[in-house]
């Protein structure tokens, strides 16, 4: 969405239905999901989407500091994202930022809405997300691996959360945008749903569609997402075998 | 807000709310630009008793690395605690973040302002777009206030001179900053299953999430899910529906001046 | 003060007895006060004096935290000055710095020696200044602002304080300097004085002057203050009506 | 301190201080100067048992966009931890800003160094000099011994060469930093109703608030009230004549160095 | 961990370790490089079941004004909370500080790269080489495997082409960075009187104190005691034996990839 | 260690087995102790190694706050080393950077295992070293500072730790390096040790040694920190004559 100039290999994004990386325009990214990576952690996982690499990791429920952001009825989630200092072209400075505080929180309201929080009074379930390589739908991958991790730490879940863009490219709606398709693209409408009952619990928009296009772009990502589910369901599965 | 008040907005709030709105009413939105002679551009905007206070600074600055022939806007809110007793001193929290963001985001993606124009010397020197939202006093909907500050704020700002050498003259101005749409945010809020427009902080205390959307003439150019809630795909067109209407409204209102 | 070279317009400050923007030797700028204009806070006050523009908010007596920094046989007063980044020429980078802690201190030091503290052992009170356009003046202003939003929020005290200041411009003493004025003029003499016995609870000086010179700026200064404090009073008394 | 020794210092005050002065004497200042080689300029005071050390840097730095043409003083204070047991460590605090800034207007209200002889190009490079005040023990009365350490640093100063290629040769020198006058500061505070020069740790714990005043021969230059107390016309003409009279003697007492 | 551990590991040391070594044994190192594609160089290091991340990014930057002729190194490690239930979130404490600054020195002292070699011109412009150590988990040992990340990480690491106009092309590049030799840090750490090599982190909880020591084949290039204990010479020798050896080894496995 | 070229003044840092200084091989630099030269603290020393200047003061044992950080069974040694600003060439930025943050912590670690820290559970000992001039051997100085400072406080000790370095400059193993042999030698090992037994607290190597360099190294350092001791002592009688 950024208006940059588009260099030659770019100029045309699609060509007879095909997008720059071969895919078709319902076609999602490669996608890998391993569980119970890191050992240290009650609950985590690796997902690899095209080239964007992340871990999550989950450690609790356990006590929250400080001690004046308890909430008496509920646990509270705490999510962490970030982006490791080498994961982008150029070298990103460690230590949060406002684009970091922004996808932490959205990515927290995308986990909330299907936890049992109330079964850990005053307690803390900390969520940590590290990009190790950004290259478009962190945010979206960041849910991904966080539901898994939350599902791998034992956490009561009424279900899982998936998540994937489409967004609007030279006039089509496709699904799951690389990094070229997000920079050289007009939208970006990255949306996470339940997998128990499909409702939205995150949704952005970068860029302007209308709103027959954004329900267009929204039936791909009800696909997408049930792939995902899959994939997700699969890889937990793979743990206990 | 003591519980029982909080009760009473869940209850009724399908049909009649504190202020006597209906769920689709919006507040009175008004604004005044110009009070702040230092700024290039400045508007002071009251939603019923929400105040803020946008400031439009423009600076000189180096483009980025990968976007070298583009000026940049950057928008930062503050919370002072002016406000509201809620809050606090202290660099922006994650909520002012986002609504910064939000309120950016809304701006930069109607393609209101061609940023190819604020470029003096590709890879070199840019204009710089400061937009500095300030809260005065929170009555709720901080995010659609916010936002009709920005962009009137934005609509009344003029471009410095530049000096022979290169520095800033802010005392004799090189014409207006050319503003070509005019993105409005209509913020929806979930409250007990109904989706109602423009919230108080009173209402504010029992939301479960909002749905904020910006749009142009052409079309939506933002939105943003907040809170920890889910809705339902109706729900979202609901909250379109009335960035639509409302917005179409508010540009009238906003052009006129 | 900064011995900036003047610019040809303000080559004289003072031609024939009248300054730069025509007040007279001993005239304040024009002073605009109004009470309760940001209804969140127990107390608030807007003050313009000249092109200074100033909001002042009041909340409590309430919780002090962090705790350490409550004081057992009375109430502490917070001060917090700060200028908005638009409110400058060149953008001002939010977030205090050292300027803005000194004057929050020395405003505060201004304010607390009329306020009946020791009523509210252990507790806050807060008084947030926003500066929305400085042009010379601010910290008078803000101690306006500042003791107009106190009595608006009903905190007991002895009295008002009000503030003005006085400097020395090419040989004379003038009242309430503006811009052009501090910025080329020798020297700069705030004082702030309560309204009951007219003792001094804050005074400042930058620039030369001999002790006669400065008992002469005195002399205009309680003037100033007298014609602020009626200012004062006549807008409290307006809430009321 | 215990109650009953402020209380004791309350009451006396008019008569005896507890280390038997009365209340115009000044404690005994020193001045030991080039003791930190590294630094341009450097000065040790001792103030009672009051000890500030005060170092002057030399740095390359490009001016103030208002005004390209003259050098730039910093003044910074550090309360290290070491100079007493209620001195914390992190960032200056508002004492101590409040102290550099207090310093810093002395000096530079007092027209001793003309800064437009710091200028090596306009709008492009001046010399920045540095004066960081560092507190060793606490004894009271930190403004004026930091005053006196801070003038007699930038006394004994000097200017670094300047190599070829304009960076700067810190082993040569370009001459002395011209210093043309000497602002000394004097503080009077309020305890009791009685108006006490130069205040011990153990005083001010009990006082009620300070006048700073730094005089240079021509007239007083810069003055500070400091906390929360009211004073009357008479008690800051007091703190006036107490720094004309002692401004004086130090004045005499550093020329002779 | 409980007390009983604690004891358990601490009295049979000597004998057998809780995962079966003897106190001589380093655990299984493995190195899988070039996982992050963005990255210049990067490096997975799994020891045991620590595992440690590395990448290597290089970028532009100034020279220092006293070495106007050398490209710069600037070693960072971050404790990401991910790694451990006792991390966590903020800037780098102590420990993580402690850690990049001895691998750092590690790397450096060694001489294994020619930083003359990263000027591209002199006083202006060099490049800087970022290396930056992520912990993934923490099962003891971080330093040794940072230490080995940092070198496979830079051994892979490719330089920049760079544009006609100054500017880094990432797309392309300009040859390897090259690294003429082969750092190993091997950690001992003192348990009840043992010296013991590479600790899990259940023997860090029961440790005294630690002597980190990197050697290359000249000899030793980087030492550091940690740790609130006293150390005989006899023990320092013990440390710098086992880093000689061990060294060897990995320098054999690290250099076949 | 920097691999800086050398001017010319030090192309030769050893002739005839002097050094560019006049010291022999096995020499230490002109070192001056003196105690309780801050009358506010408990404890202090001042100490000049050449023109490395350090002053320490110690502080307690009294409470220690953050809370969290105490410990049941023993005192908490708190070490603050610092430069201030003017000590160095080019001025450095106040407070605390990666530098002095490792220097606190391994002089910390240089002086815990002399000190009867259990005699004083969860209090806390402080311990600040102002380095007032650098010219190497900063960290070595603060070592000797701090064990003085930490016996005029009256800590209750085992014994003294005393501090030096020796490296390989030119082929040759010199004690105690200059700040010109420190910049342009191979090597640098500072190592403090117990006054007791002669154990090592604090070790630190920069450059390349052989075993046999090393070994050949502590003998001159046992040497220094002998001498080092007597004038540790001899300072710490002169405060009680």
């Amino acid at each position: 969405m950024s208006g940059a100039k588009r260099p030659k290999e770019y100029e045309k994004l699609i060509v007879k239905g095909k997008r720059c990386d071969g895919r078709k325009i319902d076609e999602l990214r490669p996608l890998t999901i391993k569980v119970g990576v890191i050992k240290r952690a009650n609950g985590s996982a690796y997902v690899e989407l095209g080239k964007t690499k992340v871990y999550a990791a989950v450690y609790g429920p356990k006590e929250l500091h400080p001690r004046r952001l308890v909430e008496d009825d509920k646990a509270v989630l705490s999510v962490k994202y970030s982006m490791l200092a080498f994961s982008v072209n150029d070298r990103a400075r460690p230590g949060p930022n406002r684009r970091s505080t922004e996808i932490s929180k959205v990515v927290k309201h995308a986990l909330e809405p299907v936890i049992f929080l109330e079964e850990f009074p005053q307690l803390n379930i900390e969520l940590i997300v590290d990009i190790i390589q950004a290259d478009a739908g962190t945010r979206t991958a960041a849910v991904i691996a966080g539901s898994v991790a939350l599902a791998n730490a034992g956490i009561p879940m009424k279900g899982l959360v998936s998540a994937c863009a489409a967004g609007k490219v030279d006039g089509e709606i496709l699904l799951d945008l690389n990094a070229p398709e997000d920079n050289f693209g007009d939208s970006d409408l990255p949306i996470a749903m339940t997998s128990t009952d499909k409702k939205i619990t995150l949704m952005q928009l970068d860029g302007v569609m209308t709103k027959a296009e954004i329900q267009k772009a929204i039936i791909l990502i009800r696909k997408g997402n049930d792939y995902i589910i899959s994939k997700q369901i699969e890889a937990l599965k793979g743990v206990y075998q | 807000m003591i519980e029982t008040n909080k009760n009473y907005i869940r209850q009724n709030i399908a049909i009649k709310r504190l202020d006597g709105r209906t769920y689709k009413d919006f507040r009175k939105l008004s604004v005044e630009t110009n009070l702040i002679e230092k700024a290039e551009g400045s508007a002071l905007v009251t939603l019923g008793e929400t105040k803020v206070l946008v400031g439009v600074k423009m600076d000189l600055g180096t483009p980025f690395p990968d976007s070298g022939d583009v000026g940049i806007l950057m928008t930062n809110a503050e919370r002072s605690p002016i406000a509201s007793p809620e809050f606090e001193s202290g660099p922006p929290n994650d909520d002012t973040i986002e609504l910064a963001r939000v309120v950016d985001r809304g701006i930069r993606e109607s393609g209101c302002i061609d940023f190819h124009k604020l470029c003096i010397k590709e890879g070199e020197k840019v204009w710089m777009v400061f937009v500095d939202i300030s809260i005065l006093n929170n009555d709720g909907n901080l995010f659609d206030a916010a936002a009709a500050g920005a962009i009137s704020a934005l609509l009344t700002a003029k471009i410095p001179k530049l000096n022979d050498n290169g520095t800033v003259n802010r005392s004799e101005y090189d014409g207006a900053l050319v503003v070509t749409d005019l993105p409005i945010m209509v913020t929806t809020a979930l409250i007990n299953g109904v989706m109602v427009v423009d919230p108080t902080a009173d209402e504010e205390e029992v939301i479960e999430g909002r749905v904020h959307v910006t749009s142009i003439e052409a079309g939506i150019c933002a939105m943003q899910k907040s809170g920890s809630c889910e809705f339902t795909e109706e729900q979202i067109m609901t909250a379109i529906d009335n960035s639509i209407a409302m917005g179409k409204e508010l540009r009238k209102q906003l052009k006129k001046k």
